[in-house]
């Protein structure tokens, strides 16, 4: 038995996009920087790609990176565009519910002499647009605010950050890693200057991640070596796994309509029958501005990693926040951001559906997860 | 860091002995973790100096109830004495090991145990009208059978199995 | 007809790794950092490969620290390394035929305000030891000296060099990429600090690199985030790719024996009969301390590029030096470093076999090779 | 960067058209470029003010031989005038585009073309015993048939193909 809940974790491969990976991996294994005609026949097959990965984003081909994963490129970005920005400024904005690959690039950013500032978040995940305006200085380089939360699945209005960012002239970076495929994102109509994305996350190859860039503004390297990617980023072209990111998004992209809905009805279906059927539970987060495929749920007066192993024994994965916090004890920063008691803290669950949960699933997870929060609740020494 | 709990553990979880609250209680005591928020309130029942009953309630993870269900087993039948010379390491080493981020939930049911049997000895010293120290030459005795070097011994394997 | 003689560019896939990885994509797909038990299913598999692979070199499991790609781990170390013991020193040293990962990695380091030098080879490329020996300060915190050359396959003694690295107590980095399955390298007995696999080069998947790290020295990450690797290497674990680049390591050294009897046959063969049967060539780098894949030919009179594309285009691949200084026009610095004279810098080609090489396949290349150098002789300009 | 070649530049590079040298040549010059190291010798043969043969030899990439190639054709039967005038954008955009670190070789290859009717004209001068001026009406005619705008209609295309 097995009922994968945690998407936002990583998500199974599509056999699709692993056909097509394997093809590269035995049929056109060259190195897309040799010059012979295994190599550049790859060479050509990354242009493609990027062709077709800037068309879904409305972005140009030229202004993709592709990476080894979505952290690499967020510290890329972040590191890369204040380092080589000192000119221009200091100043470095992030909202407080980054993933931790931005949170640490930036506090790393400090010990070098940059300044940090978090932009706060309401009690439903959203930037507070008032208070990201009167962050921003004259010498803020870049705002960092990602597109869609990985805990709560909160959505962000890209459009109105970008706009009160550019408006005092810094630069506009967004996660997008939880955006695929539940944001179309039109980069260019938005006028976003970096843009993050990893494969895994949507039915693609591990180890692989894109980020769009602005070429206008000056960035620096994080992994320099053989001048791949215009030098920006260096080491043998990952082929199998940049044709297996392009085909997982285009897939995600083509079969978004008919997703969208069958995730939003299971995922609405799970949360009105725990409303209805467990007492005392609490949604985290917006419940309108969020990707249709996230819920994280307090269950008051149980531990979440109690609740997560009891349903793990009855086959069924779900995670108490993102998965990199999992195994630290840390709580989750983004829970206290949106104004979380510190009592509640630990009683959190999230449930993330993907493209290949059923309605029996659903079923069987409720079910579950009525006797574990039962059994748990059995013993609790809180009133 | 890994979270790979033995299977002893896993049925220690799964199914908890001594969960809940003993009736009638002789004492009862609140230990808590203020970094990861777990917490534990145990009761206790004490006959003719013995632990005759240890139950608890946990709000905390897998190894926190755990390690509170194991301990509440392996005092059963102690002397106060001997009970509260019990030392968190033979949790976890009755546990086949636990992961080290996890170690602390073996501390906090100790904890809770000796608080127990610490508001407990009050609670006697009230009733009685005199301090609660007559018990003195048993824990003594009680002590040179456990010899330190064991309890390395024990720790040992236990550390280098959270290694792997 | 395809005749892939760039095996130190990249390796075509080992179908029996291909296999494992693909049971995971589809079986064991949870986020190793999850705590639900198809996560921790894969932290465990993740530890196992580990005591695996350090036990190939002789090292212990908890010094692995898995990466991208070997440039990002090349990276990691030079950067890392010397980032976090400036108050140790601030002076490096790296050969000056090492690949352009730990070339730029240092030279960046100079705009940062360390000292570089580098440590030059002798006419068969071989590091001069006595030079090294008083290139090293008191101040001098890290070596990096290859193990194997990619251009020429030339071995280096890491025992002698390890020696007078640490008789002066610096750190020594060896770029062992183009080593496996070559040599058998103990980490331990060589006394080794840092140690960069890739897993492409032998026959593993692309995406994913290793680097063995020596814990009692200070290092600080290249990419930060959600903590993983010990916090040395953030990023989702790429599950896959580890247990392929394991894998494929394991099959490499098994199979190790009987394959380098194989290789060095068809190697030697190769080069006899182009010695005998084409006119005015010559072997770069020793031929004796070299691995047995390797041939790096000057053919006198004509142009690299060219002869590889009329190579190309009868199926045959071949590589003017490394395939990442293949596409921008640079001539290959390690040559130079072996004294070859700028008239002969650009007309080299370095033939590099694998484990899929046949004899049909030498035979049919040393066929087009002699039509392909005749051809281009008949119009050079050059006596 | 990409290094892959049109068909024609193949065609041009495996089955190169005038390579060799004239037999009694008129003209000979070596240029040659110190970056990459290419090398082409020019010799050539001019019949009544016009390119009657254009033959080189070449040390280069398969670029370097397929412009060459191309260069050798187009000029054949022109007048030196016309010659001194050719661009090389015309090979590029006759070779369907070249990857952008290649167009140098185009530039190589026109560089060669000028030199060896430099020399040409030089000789021809030097055996006459006057300077080499005679022709000058008839550039001016041939450049006004070439507009410049023709050419940057030409470089267009080239370039948006190579940026793909
Ligand atoms: C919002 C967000 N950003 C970045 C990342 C990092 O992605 P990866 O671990 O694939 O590098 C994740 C997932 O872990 C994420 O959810
Ligand atoms: C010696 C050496 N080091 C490092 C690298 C970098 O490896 P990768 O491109 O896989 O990151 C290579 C190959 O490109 C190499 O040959």
């Amino acid at each position: 038995m097995l009922i994968y809940l945690d998407n936002a974790a990583t998500t199974k491969i599509d056999p699709r996009v692993f056909a097509k990976m394997k093809d590269f991996y035995f049929n056109h294994y060259g190195n897309a920087s040799s010059i012979h005609f295994l190599g550049q026949a790859n060479d050509l097959k990354i242009a493609e790609c990027k062709e077709k990965v800037a068309k879904i984003f409305n972005s140009q081909p030229e202004n993709i990176v592709f990476t080894g994963s979505a952290t690499e490129a967020n510290n890329f970005i972040i590191k890369g565009v204040m380092r080589a920005n000192k000119n221009k400024g200091n100043h470095l904005i992030v909202s407080n519910i980054e993933h931790p690959c931005v949170m640490n690039s930036a506090r790393e950013l400090v010990a070098e002499g940059f300044e940090l500032d978090f932009a706060p978040v309401d009690s439903k995940g959203l930037i507070k647009l008032d208070e990201l305006a009167k962050l921003i200085r004259p010498t803020t380089v870049l705002v960092s605010i990602m597109a869609v939360n990985n805990e709560i699945g909160v959505i962000q209005d890209l459009a109105a950050i970008s706009k009160l960012v550019h408006a005092s002239g810094a630069y506009f970076h967004t996660d997008a890693v939880q955006a695929v495929p539940y944001l179309k994102i039109d980069i260019k109509k938005l006028n976003i200057d970096y843009l993050t994305i990893s494969a895994h996350k949507f039915h693609g190859p591990l180890g692989v991640g894109a980020v769009f860039i602005n070429r206008k503004i000056k960035i620096k390297a994080l992994i320099s070596g053989g001048g791949q990617e215009n030098n920006l980023r260096s080491g043998t072209y990952n082929v199998p796994g940049i044709v297996g990111l392009t085909e997982a998004l285009l897939l995600s992209y083509k079969e978004r309509g008919e997703y969208l809905k069958k995730v939003k009805a299971l995922r609405n279906y799970l949360w009105q029958r725990i409303k209805k059927e467990i007492p005392d539970v609490v949604l985290n987060g917006d419940f309108v501005k969020r990707t249709p495929n996230n819920l994280n749920i307090l269950f008051r007066r149980i531990e979440g990693e109690a609740i997560l192993m009891d349903l793990s024994f009855k086959g069924i994965c779900v995670s108490t926040g993102s998965a990199c916090s999992a195994v630290n004890l840390k709580v989750s920063s983004v829970l206290r951001s949106i104004g979380l008691v510190e009592d509640n803290l630990n009683s959190n669950i999230r449930f993330t559906l993907g493209k290949y949960n059923t309605k029996k699933e659903i079923d069987y997870t409720i079910k579950c997860l009525k006797d574990t929060v039962k059994r748990l609740r059995a013993f609790t020494p809180i009133k | 860091m890994s979270l790979n709990y033995t299977k002893k553990t896993i049925d220690n979880f799964l199914h908890p002995k001594n969960s809940g609250e003993v009736k009638n209680a002789d004492a009862r005591a609140d230990v808590g973790n203020m970094v990861c928020g777990d917490q534990l309130t145990f009761t206790i029942k004490v006959v003719d100096g013995k632990i005759k009953e240890l139950k608890y309630l946990s709000f905390g993870c897998a190894s926190n109830i755990a390690t509170a269900s194991v301990l509440s087993e392996k005092v059963k039948g102690m002397t106060l004495a001997q009970a509260k010379k019990f030392n968190w390491n033979e949790i976890v080493s009755d546990l086949g090991g636990l992961p080290t981020q996890k170690i602390h939930c073996s501390v906090l049911a100790v904890e809770g145990l000796q608080k127990v049997i610490a508001v407990y000895e009050k609670n006697q010293a009230k009733m009685a009208g005199k301090p609660a120290v007559a018990k003195k030459a048993v824990t003594k005795k009680v002590a040179a059978k456990k010899p330190v070097a064991k309890k390395v011994a024990i720790k040992k394997p236990v550390n280098k199995k959270l290694k792997k």
